[in-house]
């Protein structure tokens, strides 16, 4: 009988996947590519600025990683990080006459972004678990929300940190430990916990199944909405965390603070393999994808062969190949 | 004796590194009806779709009408008029029901749709399987029981030479499977070859002209249907014999503790005044016709659907029970009828699956990966789950493997009152009588047992007591000697009432 | 006696400058409803060219304005609309950029960008003789981008100043400070840049600060920020000038046009507001503490 | 057994769900308020206005209803709308010399703006269907694509048409029969067509099968790479079609052309209550969806009762109100 053969679990070592190795393959032709355009490219002071400027949105991409997971999307993390910077600048500075500059200051900035964060998550997953409208809907409105209050906050214009407490902030993005910056340290760390949390966590599990189907999760004990709900609060709270690094880089939020963010995180998602209709998701894989972007940018930066005007389509051409690299491989294996 | 329409000639089938069909040969007949019947996985499915041209076979031949086909796609099989109805439902959800009999082949007036065509013909497809749902509800909102006569209607407008139907009674109760009995012998009579899988032998029995039968991916016989009793049948199934499919039923002590006590269970269009107690060592039956409201008697109980009972005890505890956690810290589990919308995530492994539902016992903070190896190990064992491989798609696991996974998920969480619904759909008969020794097993160690089937033989082998359902309410209650399946169908349609209600 | 309605159609506040003036037109309207109550205003402000002329459709429609004080978002596509709000016969300010076609508006106020660009162009010349090696970081793709360019480029011709990288830093603080510190790893040598906008200077200056290059001699933003100007009054050596485009030319503009609808004094024809340069000498003129850009 | 009552169908008439009610009341409560701020906003004019600048969003959207039934996603409609735009403005300039101002070269342009369409339609449906790549990162890509070439095409500018085509041509927009101008003739063609073709034609129901199960469409003989490819080619010619409104409009097309239509296109789409995950669609639906949008915008004009800064906040808060209304009462009955 067949039984046999089931009971010898494969410990053969097989190659991964092309699914696996897709993305990593482009993440190294784009590095090759860079190296070979730009001696520059592969110093450690280009390194750091690259993995700096992707903590903001890498940070953002690993919560919508597990949103879009467990079956949803939010369009409005780009709105909520520059409403989130705002509100922020606004709390730090109405409390500087009273706090002074300092470290409870910059602890109270913090809290504030974090909280922020997590109401703000919490009030897109409420509306969609709870009052059942569809995800794109919800977060559309509150993208619009969110970005016209940051304007109305700004006055239009742009809200900025009070010089004093900037220099003291600054540090939180320019600073780190052993030379290596804290946004890249912090990202580092939502990273390996999202991971983890993934793969290894009941947490993760629930998501894939919540996203796989809504109705075997629900008849196999998992909390349906409380885990959807989950997941837009875990991507505020980070884009709170995002927005505490953001902040000190330039000590100011606008109307045009983080425009197109949410574009790139769920780009950056997709291309690191997880699946848009939910049910499969991997955060290591977004962190590629944010590399990927990253890189682009970078690279078209270092260069001049083309057209600044075209950079665009470069952009999106890249974007496509590192997919289908993917996918075509898949096909076969 | 006629030629055949359609032979498989030495067929091969493997998916990636696993052959699963071995050199199948079958021959299909105008105007006969044969029987292809196996253990779970060794390949009937399989075989059937290399016959309709859904997977091409790796490597032998198809013949058609005696000529060597491929069908490169799947519009030449049905333009050949080979049409297989699926284990798994075939349909759309989200379409209505004449969308989903005319899907592939709408009739058209002009470049329009003939929609009141489509209807009226659906009306008829539908009345000759006497199914009662209007062509224009969205198939999302049919029973498990209607989607399959949908499909059979669907299979009927397709006007087949070849008519496949893969284990087309799992789901219907024997009224409904009568029905389509009564279309096959018409389409029989008009020179349609059939063949059709069922794990139920007598309707083999009742119905086939020939029976094949599978073993490992390959036929190991095929003999006229009067040369073979429906033991014979089993045994060179299953390659043992199964004569006691049912375990003696062990007598529940008078003074064993009362583990659940329902009292007033209401679901709000469903169920009303559900009351009874179930003993630990007892099995109770719960039978009744379908849409008498069992299943949804048994998800309101366990928290899976809006429901409010007066009162629910469990162990003597008095217990509220509003949502499936509920349940489960009260170690009362609920096996669905529904094994692909609710019960397995088919694109996942089988270890997710197994372990969806009790994943807090496996690990604190992160999950325990060997723990859950181990119990997957455990189950197949225990299950007897055959698979390929073990890292195999749910959805690519064979029906009745399927169910057994199931059940091993469910048993995942040491229930102590189990509700099992429908739990032997599509299983074969060797794993049947595993599956009730277990279920015995289980409550002769103490827990009890609700078993929800439209298989009268298994209710009346298996239960201590049986509740008859009818329209929502408890109908009537019979034990030990008066368990049987006049008393049973006597309740479940109501004494002397108007046979219109069934199904109401 | 019904109150005369005035339009007033702007870009929406999506960058800095474009903030600034939002700021001083809905100043200048509140101001100029209560000097003049036999005025209303109407203000909309647009995300692009479409939903501007949409904006300018709607005033006409329901508001049945009598004058309309527009800042086209583009030329091109609101030459026509605006035109045809002209042939009805309400008074047409335009701010700015000029329509493509002459003669359409009542009342022209002019910015001048190949004057902007002009200005900057000259400081830079004048301000490193010996000619160096530039980077340029370029607005949102405009033509108003386009003719800044332009007017600077045509400005250092032969004063061997040479741009050795120009690149979109969209008139956005991020995005220039990416661009800037991808210039920084590029370049062993960057004497000066024009970073063309106040906003873009902000993060150009970030990136500089953070790569701890002194290389750089000095920033030229442009536009007028209070942040810059405050830094040029200083004396700061990074920002050692700025470049004006005031967005207050908006505010002139209704005020102009709220004349030209109460009284009849002569207000019509073209008033250009030019580009001047700010140096600490003249820099507390053009400080505005109050203003949020 | 039971089997006599099979042949009654109900014939009862019920009240239309609120499925179907919500988006109708959602506009007529827009359309109440509107008359109540101002006189004029039920005038002919406002009327032909409002309508006739929905019809580029609306003919976009009756292709978009298309794809998102079947499964898919376009992201890259108001990109390509530019894109087509500025192409038809090159060819049309370029003409000019051979063909002089006339019908001829108006015809041309209108066969360039299909032509671009259907191929850049084309395009997406290949790399979707054919390679098999996420909808989500391919339209994602080709926005980039197509933006960029825009830009690039018109040297970071304007491309104008010559003036004197356009003084030609604008009667394209403003023009029309019995007092109804041409876009909104067009569009309510389209808008016919598209009802009947996703209602009563072979084709929308293979597109509600294809999204609704791909499986079980592929199994009942639904060409589904081929529906799916048909979608996108249907909503290119569309963004055709609508380019072809457009130009005589505004007689020009930069980079900032057709800006975020594509979210506008799916918003209206999903408000009109077609499922964003596939499978159902109802392309009336989505003209009430266009027309809540088109009025949010025409009523937040009317008043100055509000920071305009807060414009977006409105327009997000009466998305989500619209669809909650339609939801709510979905869940009720
Ligand atoms: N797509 C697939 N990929 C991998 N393995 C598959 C696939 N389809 C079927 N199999 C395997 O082929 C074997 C035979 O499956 P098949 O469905 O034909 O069994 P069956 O005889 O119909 O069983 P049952 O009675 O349970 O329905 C099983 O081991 C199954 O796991
Ligand atoms: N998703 C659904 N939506 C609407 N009605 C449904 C749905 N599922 C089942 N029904 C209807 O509810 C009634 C009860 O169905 P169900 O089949 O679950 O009853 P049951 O007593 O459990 O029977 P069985 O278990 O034999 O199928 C039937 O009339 C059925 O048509
Ligand atoms: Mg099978
Ligand atoms: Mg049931």
């Amino acid at each position: 009988m067949a039984s046999e053969t089931v009971n010898m679990p494969e410990r053969r070592r097989k190659l991964p996947s092309m699914s696996v190795l897709g993305p990593v393959i482009a993440l190294l032709v784009l590095v090759a590519i860079g190296a070979m355009m730009n001696p520059n490219f592969l110093g450690a002071g280009n390194i750091t600025n690259v993995l700096a400027r992707s903590a903001f949105i890498g940070i953002i991409a690993v919560g919508m990683t597990f949103v879009i997971t467990a079956g949803g999307l939010d369009l409005s993390v780009g709105s909520m990080a520059a409403f989130i910077a705002g509100l922020m600048i606004l709390v730090m500075n109405a409390a500087l006459p009273v706090l002074g500059v300092g470290v409870p200051i910059i602890l109270l900035g913090m809290a504030t972004a974090l909280i922020a964060g997590l109401l703000a998550g919490l009030l897109n997953g409420f509306l969609i678990t709870t009052l059942g409208i569809e995800a794109f809907i919800v977060t559309l409105g509150t993208m619009g929300i969110y970005r016209s209050l940051v304007t109305w906050l700004a006055d239009g214009g742009t809200l900025s940190l009070d010089f004093g407490l900037r220099t003291f902030y600054r540090p939180v993005y320019f600073d780190g430990i052993l030379g290596v910056s804290w946004p890249i340290i912090v990202f580092a760390l939502v990273v390996i916990i999202g991971e983890v949390v993934m793969s290894r966590a009941r947490f993760g599990r629930h998501c894939a199944a919540t996203g796989s189907s809504e109705h075997v999760a629900h008849y196999s004990n998992v909390n349906v909405n409380r885990t959807r709900l989950a997941t837009y609060a875990m991507l505020g709270v980070l884009v709170g965390v995002a927005t505490i690094m953001y902040v000190p880089r330039l000590g100011s939020a606008s109307a045009s603070t983080g425009v197109l963010w949410e574009l790139e995180a769920i780009a950056a998602v997709i291309i690191g393999g997880t699946v848009l209709k939910g049910g499969f998701g991997r955060v290591w894989g977004t962190v590629i994808g944010v590399l990927i972007l990253s890189l682009i940018d970078n690279i078209l930066n270092l260069t001049d062969l083309v057209s600044p005007y075209l950079n665009g389509a470069i952009q999106g051409v890249i974007i496509i190949l590192a997919v289908i690299l993917q996918r075509e491989a898949k096909a076969k294996g | 004796m006629t030629e055949p329409v359609l032979s498989l000639r030495n067929v091969h089938k493997s998916f990636g590194p696993v052959e699963v069909l071995h050199g199948v040969d079958l021959d299909i007949r105008a105007g006969e009806v044969l029987a292809l019947i196996g253990e779970n996985g060794a390949g009937k499915s399989t075989a059937m779709k290399c016959l309709a041209g859904y997977q091409p076979a790796s490597s032998g031949r198809i013949l058609l009408d005696g000529e060597e086909v491929s069908f490169a796609s799947l519009h030449e099989g049905e333009a050949a008029g080979i049409v297989l109805i699926h284990q798994e439902f075939n349909l759309a959800e989200q379409l209505t029901v004449e969308q989903n009999i005319f899907l592939g082949r709408e009739l058209r007036r002009g470049l329009l749709l003939d929609k009141a065509e489509m209807r009226r013909r659906s009306r008829e497809y539908l009345a000759r399987v006497k199914c009662r749902v209007d062509p224009d509800t969205p198939v999302s909102k049919l029973s498990n029981s209607d989607k399959q006569m949908v499909e059979i209607a669907k299979a009927l407008g397709r006007d087949a030479r070849v008519l496949i139907m893969d284990e087309p009674t799992a789901v219907l109760t024997n009224a409904e499977a009568a029905i389509l009995f009564e279309q096959v012998e018409a389409l029989r009579a008009t020179g349609t070859a059939i063949v059709f899988t069922s794990h139920k032998l007598g309707e083999v029995k009742q119905i086939a002209d020939r029976v094949s039968v599978m073993r490992d991916g390959m036929v190991v016989q095929t003999a006229p249907v009067q040369d073979m009793s429906e033991d014979q049948m089993a045994t060179a199934m299953v390659g043992r014999d199964v004569s006691d499919l049912y375990p003696a039923k062990a007598e529940v002590a008078a003074d064993a503790p009362v583990l659940l006590r329902v009292d007033g269970l209401d679901v709000p269009g469903f169920a009303e005044g559900v009351s009874f107690a179930l003993r630990a060592g007892e099995i109770l039956g719960i039978a009744g016709l379908v849409g008498s409201g069992r299943t949804e008697a048994m998800e309101g109980l366990c928290g899976l659907r809006i429901a409010r009972a007066d009162r629910t005890e469990i162990a003597g505890q008095s217990v509220q029970i509003r949502k499936p956690s509920d349940a489960l810290r009260h170690r009362l589990c609920y096996l669905t009828e529904d094994r692909k919308l609710r019960g397995l995530l088919l694109d996942k492994g089988m270890r997710e699956n197994l372990t969806l539902q009790a994943l807090a016992r496996f690990g604190g903070l992160l999950i325990d990966q060997k723990a859950e190896d181990a119990a997957l190990t455990r189950a197949i064992r225990e299950f007897d789950i055959r698979a390929g491989r073990r890292d195999v798609r749910v959805g690519n696991l064979s029906g009745g493997n399927q169910q057994k996974l199931l059940l091993a998920k469910v048993m995942q969480s040491e229930p102590q009152i189990l509700i099992v619904d429908e739990p032997t759909r599509g299983i074969d008969i060797g794993t049947k009588q595993q599956i009730y020794a277990f279920l015995s097993d289980l409550a002769a160690s103490g827990h009890g047992i609700v078993v929800i089937s439209s298989e009268m033989q298994e209710i009346i082998g298996l239960a201590n007591r049986v509740l008859v359902m009818r329209q929502g309410r408890i109908a009537g209650e019979l034990a030990g000697e008066a368990i049987t399946e006049e008393a049973i169908v006597r309740h479940a349609v109501g004494v002397g009432a108007d046979p219109k209600e069934r199904a109401a | 006696q019904d109150a005369k309605v005035i339009g007033v159609s702007i870009p929406a506040a999506t960058h800095g400058w474009a903030g600034g003036m939002n700021f001083h037109a809905q100043e200048a309207v509140k101001r100029l409803e209560e000097v003049y109550p036999e005025l209303d205003f109407v203000l909309a402000t647009a995300s692009d060219p479409g939903k501007q002329v949409n904006d300018i459709e709607d005033m006409v429609a329901t508001r049945n304005i009598s004058a309309l004080v527009v800042l086209p978002f583009e030329s091109e596509p609101l030459t026509s609309p605006v035109q045809a709000v002209a042939e009805g016969g309400a008074w047409v300010t335009v701010v700015d950029r000029g329509l493509s076609v002459e003669g359409i508006e009542d009342l022209y106020v002019a910015g001048d960008n190949p004057g902007f660009g002009r200005v900057s162009g000259e400081y830079m010349a004048s301000k490193m003789p010996d000619g160096g090696k530039i980077v340029v970081l370029r607005g949102i793709p405009t033509t108003i981008d386009n003719e800044r360019v332009a007017g600077f480029e045509s400005a250092i011709e032969g004063s061997g100043i040479e741009i050795i990288d120009m690149e979109h830093g969209n008139w956005n603080r991020d995005d220039s400070f990416n661009v800037m510190q991808d210039f920084l790893s590029k370049h062993e040598q960057i004497d000066a840049v024009w970073a063309s906008d106040d906003d873009m200077a902000v993060g150009v200056l970030a990136a500089i600060d953070a790569a701890g290059r002194d290389d750089v001699q000095f920033v030229l933003g442009g536009a007028g920020m209070k942040e810059m100007v405050k830094r040029v009054m200083d004396g700061d050596t990074m920002i050692p000038a700025d470049v004006t485009y005031p967005p207050s030319m908006i505010a002139t503009a209704i005020e102009l046009t709220a004349v030209g609808m109460t009284s009849t004094a002569p207000v019509s024809g073209t008033f250009t507001i030019g580009s001047v340069l700010i140096t600490p000498e003249n820099a507390e003129q053009f400080y505005y503490p109050d203003s949020p850009f």
